[in-house]
């Protein structure tokens, strides 16, 4: 864990700042303001509704804000499109429900993006996936179709499949939510070594062992603001607001 | 917790039982209709009766069939050989035949050039319909149009090959141009197209028809049912392009694109097909240029594709709805632009799921081919309505030739929409 | 440009005609048209294009033959169609003579016992929709103060068939029609053309309005073969008499003397061909409907002038 | 709310038409709606050239002058003298007979062969799924032409049943099928009438408040009533008792053949059944499919569940499926009856006066109008559509299930 | 715990003897002998496809067996339909997908059943489903729609439905197995309080802290066949067939 967290920079990844988002009158978004730094892994928490999601889609501009600022790699999200598409070749991102295309081979689903987006011939962007999903230990997998594969499976093939992108940012969304216990594991494992190398990630989980062992930095959200941040110990330990110390009792609950 | 209780609880069984067939399984046809024919009373009175209504229907029905006469020049020769028996006259069908296939302008001795466009749509449609056939045979069904024009309407094969030129090039830009942006590839596409054929089409010699190898058909003189399948393929084929187009613009957010697009599948749904064929008999020609030669045939292409098209687009937009919101999503996180996700990403699957649909579309769109014999087309039906049941030998013998007419359709209507069940089934296992 | 030249252009004449009426116009089994109207287009096309076969037939119903006709996808129509004021005036068509002088007749079964329209009262009739004989019908049972039912049929060959089968007892239509009709019955003895004729049907092709030169080819078209039957051009003379004859006018019209070809923009054998295509007027009427054929028409009305018929062309000069 | 901040005030740059994503679907929109006017104008511009260059013009007056032609089939007073305008109303009026008739026997035929596809009778269901493929995989202008082939050509002609010894006879001496249609008797009301008929309606509202008091003695104190008999003896026993009563006061004018035709009574003419029934048995397959998609949609476990709760067969069928298979089938049912109507457009090929014959058909033919009168059914038949989908709409909130 | 235990009986609910089950020729159920006892509370495991669902099916007629005998409660359950819907108004099931009517409010889910087969007059018969909507912690909901409810909740309507005919044995189909984690727990909890009521209860389900807390008897079983049962602490701490330790340590493994 240590030596996980020295590789934190002092180069700023993202920087939010007093960011408001409303869904129609609904205020989802309150006021965020958010420093992450190069290779620093934040996983973000909180009560569902709480607006996790949408804060990370916010970030590589799935959803628009509509007020406040989000710079992602020195990059100011505006509605400029070139800026858009060049925050999202930086930035990957894995859902709850994987969304891998269903049509396409895993290999295809990971050359896919490179090919049409970065540019990248084929028979390099091969080379590269098979790389990565030889990185998330299934490169027997490649010819398959996704419905083939188990969800821990899939859920690495995503994974392989943002990384593919050569992304400097991962942002997950409840990446293991979806999985049976025994495959949450497989995937947490993988997510490990990823940040054991460095990445700079965003990740809205529950798996506190997860948190524990990889986080520099715990995020509390609730009704659409940050709550409360902390490192994971001080987090987990001595929770400071009354929500936080109600969410942590009913997640270690049961 | 009392002891007996407790001792009564454990149990370990170590061997297995044996798996062993089921007791007083009566099988056999006796039981079988006992279980699935006379169950109830009111089951046993239910196949009674319908026993009884396949009587009445098949008694006068089967000797009318069995007698039925081949052989003959006319009705009342049919009936002398009957001699009273009841008996169809089956040889209206002999001998008009070439009639009710194609018409009964086109000539006789080119029969064989619509009878290999036929043979050869199988080729072609096969690689679309069946998966599992090897991708190279689409290049068959991309020569396919440009074949059966030239095969049906004849004349010199430098148009239909100039059309392919057109067409090849054109892809060739678009394939040259998508990568880097999809517009700039697809209008690229089509203007250099465009440049192939009107420069081309200088250049096709005048009358250079008229020496041709195969004689050019005008498109008047088709007819029969090879009228109702060119209408059903060539208006099904035209119309998926719109119809995607349509329903992707009806899904857009753009209003102003949304609601061209509404009005105009909600247009044509909302009126009969009919006054659309009157649109293409008696308003249409008003619309266009007053030398250009769009022909009646060309004008029901027209409206009847646009018909298809309205119905196909509802078909795809239930594709696309069916599509997760996370296929989106996962395109654009990828930083896939629209053009490339809906190439790449949603629209190979949602066509996929929408084929059953667009089949069915396409079976209701080719009994409605029918309706042109309304607007004095000859086909099949308007060839029985019209010249042969007028003919003087043939007045008068209707069951023959309606019974056909509809057991000709019902081949090709219930072929087709077996293989769209077919095609529902294994879409529902497909990829688990 | 005007549709001769787009006729010399295409090569081809489009005619529209009926789509199926034995002895007027109808396909054989083999698809080639024939028949009385048919002539006329093919008399058109050789005096235009020296060729009588150069005619693209273009079947029309009562429904599509004048939008057919208007928006220019036939050049002529040579349809059972009768010249009344309002098609002339208010369609804007023009009418460029008559080549058969017709009248709306009733056709009953003789079992029927009926011998005159006026015991029609309470009776079913079969009528060809959108032709001049369903507002006839209605005019002539509205003076005589009887009632009736109309069944309104697309095309001749259902009337037919519904006749036949008794859905209806009368069928109506131009008398020439019904005597077609007959004609293909299996049994026609067994039917009767009533005496009334209630209504005058001048029958005759038409063109568009407004272009007068067309207009002219085709009237004169239809003049050179009356008048050939009148000055005794037959298709079996013919080449004889293009030789050359003493009588100037025959020469006028074939083309020997003056140059009335020119005048019209054929060439000077113009009216010889279209003679040829199919023979002069009475032959014509006699090779599809005259009596020798199963429709058995008399000439009647369609006698020429000088028989006391109304059949009377304008001086070749 | 403004939307994303931008560098405040960034100049505009023509590229950001294309770029921003606030300009670009303006940018989009405004080349659609160019080209759309575009081709509009195109085809504008030739339809009035084509017409000035054949000298006419869009007029609707046709419309008011006499429409000359007579028509079978009149509900409303309309001779030959009336207008174009009166005789597109008969049409209409026919359209919607036609359309509504065939609507209810097509939910009849549909209901029974979608149920009884269904049971577990092997050779009920293999006909059931034998007539619905038959007849969907047939086109219906055939159905149309081969069941008007039967009523002209199978049925005897009015002529048949004259004569001493007739080839064919009246059915209970009162009703004809003849090659024409069908002549049934028809009521002729005498003096107290009103009363039976009146005690007729009675005893209709009378089965609802009997059914509604049974449920509601069932909710109150858990007596469950019989149903079944008392309603069918409600909806006889009193109109019958009334009609002795009053001393018959309803009679029957049963048609007699006289002249060319049958006389008297209701004649339902022979296009009219045939279009009827051709549409009626072609689109039942359809609603045949509806239905049984509609019941199998009811999830098996809703009936265990109901079964589990002790809930007997009957029951079951009454308060858990029907309900919510109702909610399936209602709305592709109501298409059907959208295609019903816009099929009915084929009485055209049958002689059937409805509003494709009169204003597209005759009037048509005889004024010349055709723009006119295209543009005009196409506007009558394009109203029906969107009030049945209007109607659509409105029954789908009313019945949509509450989700979260 | 042992609170609970106390409360079986020695009167006899079930009675199920040398029972034997075919789908076709499909061998489901093997050979079944079980009896329950008043009070007594049971839960089945076993892996997929082992019957369970089939033998609590059995039980209240939803499948017919074909070979040997089952009682509940004194009525022999026979083809005679007197007899099982006595059988079937006497044990209550809940089902996976708890299978509520969509079309009817919560209390008219509630209701239906007493109204249709107990006669119950409808006061009545709303005044039972509050008290049981209330039980199950849902009064408030009981106008709204199966849709417009949670999982958890939805299935604890429809443990209320069951209880509203008052059922003397109750049979659970995996109650909490279509459940997302947070709402197993107020399932589980109103199962809890029914099994400390007393109620006579099978309940295949997986949830193995459940079976710890309230069985008195873990069934196991395996290809259509009971393969071992005990009392859940010897069940759990010393499983005894080689097929439940194997699958013991599956479920428990992660
Ligand atoms: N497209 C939308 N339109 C309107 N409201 C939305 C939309 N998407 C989300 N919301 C609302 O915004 C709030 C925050 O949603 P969000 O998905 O970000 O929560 P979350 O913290 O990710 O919850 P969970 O843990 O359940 O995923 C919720 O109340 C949700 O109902
Ligand atoms: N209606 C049926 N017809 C034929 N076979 C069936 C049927 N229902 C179940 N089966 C088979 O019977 C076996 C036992 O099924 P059952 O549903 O009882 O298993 P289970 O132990 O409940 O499994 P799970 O944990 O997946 O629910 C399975 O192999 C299943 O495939
Ligand atoms: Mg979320
Ligand atoms: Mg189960």
């Amino acid at each position: 864990m240590s030596e996980a967290q020295m590789k934190v920079s002092d180069e700023i990844a993202i920087t939010i700042e007093n960011m408001n988002k409303w869904y129609g009158t609904f205020h989802v978004l309150r006021d965020i303001n958010l420093t992450v730094n190069r290779g620093e892994r934040i996983v973000i928490c909180g009560p569902s509704g709480s607006g996790k999601s949408t804060l990370i889609r916010c970030i590589n501009a799935l959803e628009e804000h509509q007020q406040g600022s989000i710079e992602v790699d020195g990059t100011l999200l505006s509605s400029d499109l070139k800026n858009i598409d060049k925050i999202r070749s930086e930035v990957g991102m894995c859902f709850q429900h994987f969304n891998l295309f269903p049509h396409l081979t895993i290999l295809e689903n990971c050359t896919l993006a490179p090919i049409w987006v970065r540019k990248t011939p084929k028979k390099e962007a091969e080379e590269i996936a098979m790389h990565f999903l030889e990185k998330v230990k299934i490169p027997d997998q490649a010819g398959k179709y996704p419905g083939q594969l188990s969800g821990g499976q899939q859920q690495r093939v995503a994974i392989a499949r943002s990384l593919c992108m050569k992304p400097r940012i991962m942002l997950f969304d409840e990446p293991t939510s979806a999985l049976d216990p025994e495959m949450i594991k497989e995937v947490l494992d993988t997510m490990i070594e990823l940040a054991e190398e460095g990445m700079t990630m965003l990740c809205v989980t529950h798996e506190m062992g997860f948190a524990r062992q990889v986080a520099n930095r715990v995020i509390f959200m609730d009704q659409g603001q940050i709550v409360e941040q902390n490192e994971p110990e001080a987090f987990f330990n001595n929770p400071q607001s009354e929500r936080t110390q109600l969410f942590l009792s009913q997640i270690l609950g049961h | 917790m009392s002891d007996l209780h407790a001792n009564s609880v454990a149990f370990v069984r170590t061997e297995t039982i044996p798996e062993s067939p089921p007791p007083g399984v009566a099988s056999g046809p006796i039981k079988w209709m006992r279980e699935n024919l006379f169950a109830t009373p009111a089951n046993t009175l239910l196949t009674l009766v319908a026993i009884y209504m396949i009587y009445l229907i098949l008694a006068p029905t089967m000797p009318w069939i069995l007698n039925g006469v081949w052989n003959a020049n006319s009705l009342s020769e049919c009936r002398e050989i009957l001699n009273g028996k009841s008996g169809a006259c089956f040889a209206v069908l002999s001998e008009r035949w070439p009639q009710l296939l194609f018409g009964f302008k086109y000539p006789a001795e080119y029969y064989w050039r619509p009878t290999l466009a036929f043979v050869l749509l199988f080729a072609a449609v096969a690689p679309v319909l069946f998966f599992d056939l090897p991708r190279k045979l689409l290049v068959m069904t991309a020569l396919y149009p440009f074949i059966a024009f030239w095969l049906i309407w004849g004349g010199t094969i430098l148009v239909p090959i100039l059309a392919l030129v057109g067409c090849g090039v054109g892809y060739a830009v678009y394939q040259r141009f998508v990568a880097s942006n999809f517009a700039a590839g697809f209008f690229g596409g089509i203007a250099a197209a465009f440049i192939v054929w009107s420069l081309g089409g200088a250049m096709i010699p005048e009358g250079a028809s008229e020496a041709a190898m195969l004689q050019p058909v005008p498109s008047r003189d088709l007819g029969g049912f090879m009228l109702n399948m060119m209408l059903g393929v060539t208006c099904v084929s035209l119309s998926i392009p719109i119809g995607i187009a349509l329903a992707l613009g009806r899904q857009s957010s753009m209003p102003i694109i949304k609601w061209i697009c509404v009005v105009f599948i909600e247009f044509i749904r909302g009126v009969p097909l009919i006054t659309l064929l009157f649109v293409a008999s008696v308003m249409l020609s008003y619309f266009f240029p007053p030398d250009s030669s769009v022909d009646l045939f060309l004008r029901v292409v027209i409206m009847i594709t646009m018909f298809s098209a309205a119905y196909i687009a509802e078909v795809i937009r239930g594709g696309l709805a069916a599509l997760p919101k996370g296929q989106y999503e996962a395109a654009d996180s990828l930083g896939l632009d629209y053009a490339q996700a809906m190439r790449l990403i949603i629209l190979p699957q949602a066509l996929k799921i929408s084929i059953p649909g667009i089949v069915n579309v396409a079976v209701g769109l080719f009994k409605d081919t029918t309706l042109v014999s309304v607007i004095s087309m000859f086909d099949l039906v308007g060839m029985i309505r019209g010249p042969i049941l007028a003919s003087t030998e043939w007045n008068g013998v209707y069951w023959e030739l309606l019974g056909f007419a509809a057991l000709l359709f019902f081949v090709v209507c219930y072929g087709i929409s077996q293989y769209s069940q077919w095609l529902e089934r294994r879409l529902a296992t497909d990829h688990r | 440009a005007g549709t001769l030249d787009d006729v010399k252009a295409r090569g081809k004449l489009n005619c529209g005609v009926t789509t199926g009426l034995v002895g007027f116009a109808a396909p054989d089994a083999n698809g080639n048209w024939d028949g009385f109207d048919v002539g006329v287009c093919r008399a058109v096309a050789a005096a235009v294009l020296g060729d009588p076969t150069a005619v693209e037939f273009v079947p029309t119903t009562g429904k599509t033959r004048f939008t057919a006709l208007a928006s220019g996808e036939i050049d002529m129509l040579a349809r059972n169609t009768t010249w009344t004021f309002s098609r002339d005036v208010d369609l804007k068509f023009t009418f460029v003579g008559v080549n058969y002088y017709d009248g709306q007749g009733f056709m009953v079964p003789s079992e029927l016992g009926v011998s005159s329209a006026k015991e029609l009262d309470g009776a079913t009739v079969c009528i060809q929709t959108g032709t001049t004989t369903e507002l006839n019908l209605a005019d002539f049972f509205r003076a005589n103060n009887i009632s009736y039912e109309p069944v309104p049929i697309e095309t001749n060959a259902e009337a037919q068939q519904q006749y036949l089968a008794g859905a209806c007892d009368v069928y109506t239509t131009d008398a020439s029609g019904l005597a077609a009709t007959r004609a293909t019955f299996e049994n026609p003895g067994e039917h009767v053309l009533l005496p009334e004729i209630i209504s005058k049907e001048p029958l005759g092709p038409l063109v568009r309005h407004g272009d007068n030169e067309w207009g002219d080819v085709v009237r004169w078209s239809l003049n050179a073969l009356v008048t050939a039957e009148e000055l005794g051009v037959t298709s079996a003379n013919i080449a004889e008499l293009s030789a050359g004859t003493n009588n100037p006018e025959v020469n006028r019209l074939l083309g020997t003397e003056g140059s009335l070809g020119e005048m019209l923009g054929l060439s000077a054998d113009w009216a010889k061909n279209a003679i040829m295509a199919g023979g002069n007027y009475g032959e014509l009427f006699e090779k599809n409907i005259g009596e020798n054929t199963p429709i058995g028409l008399a000439r009647g009305l369609n006698a020429q002038w000088t028989d006391g018929g109304l059949i009377y062309s304008p001086p070749f000069r | 709310m403004t939307t994303m901040t931008d560098p405040p005030k960034a100049s505009f740059r023509l590229s950001m038409l294309v770029y921003d994503t606030r300009y670009r679907s303006l940018t989009f929109q405004a080349l659609a709606a160019v080209a759309l006017a575009l081709s509009f104008l195109y085809l504008g511009s030739n339809l009035i050239n084509n017409l000035r260059a054949a000298g006419l013009n869009i007029s609707y007056s046709f419309l008011g002058a006499p429409a000359g032609y007579d028509i079978n089939q009149t509900l409303i007073e309309y001779d030959s003298q009336s207008s174009n305008a009166r005789a597109a109303v008969v049409g209409l009026i026919n359209t919607l007979i036609v359309a509504f008739l065939a609507c209810i026997t097509a939910t009849v035929f549909g209901v029974i062969a979608g149920v009884l596809r269904l049971s577990n009778n092997w050779l009920v269901s293999k006909l059931m799924a034998l007539y619905v493929e038959i007849f969907r995989n047939i086109p219906v202008l055939i159905w149309i032409i081969i069941i008007f082939t039967i009523m002209t050509a199978v049925m005897p002609a009015p002529r048949a049943f004259r004569g001493d010894e007739p080839e064919a006879s009246m059915l209970f001496d009162a009703i004809a099928f003849t090659n024409r249609g069908v002549y049934i008797p028809a009521p002729v009301w005498g003096p107290g009438s009103m009363m039976v008929v009146a005690t007729f309606i009675a005893s209709i509202i009378g089965i609802f408040a009997y059914r509604r008091y049974a449920t509601n003695l069932l909710y109150a104190t858990g007596r469950l009533l019989p149903t079944t008999w008392p309603t069918i003896a409600l909806l006889i026993v009193p109109s019958v008792l009334m009609f002795f009563i009053m001393g018959q006061p309803i009679g029957l004018d049963t048609p007699a053949l006289k002249g060319f035709n049958f006389q008297g009574g209701i004649k339902v003419g022979g296009p009219l059944i045939a279009l009827w029934f051709a549409l009626s048995i072609y689109t039942g397959a359809f609603i045949a499919e509806n239905v049984r998609a509609g019941i199998q949609a009811v999830s098996k476990g809703q009936t265990e569940a109901a079964a589990a709760l002790g809930l007997r067969p009957r029951r079951v069928m009454n308060l858990v499926v029907l309900p919510q298979a109702l909610r399936v089938i209602i709305p592709p049912l109501i298409s059907q009856y959208l295609n019903i109507t816009k099929n009915s457009s084929l009485a055209i090929a049958v002689g059937y006066a409805d509003i494709t014959a009169t204003l597209g058909g005759i009037t048509l033919n005889q004024t010349g109008r055709a723009i006119e009168c295209v543009l005009l059914l196409m506007l009558f038949y394009l109203t029906i559509s969107l009030c049945i989908s209007a109607f659509m709409n409105v029954y789908n909130n009313a019945i949509k299930l509450k989700e979260r």
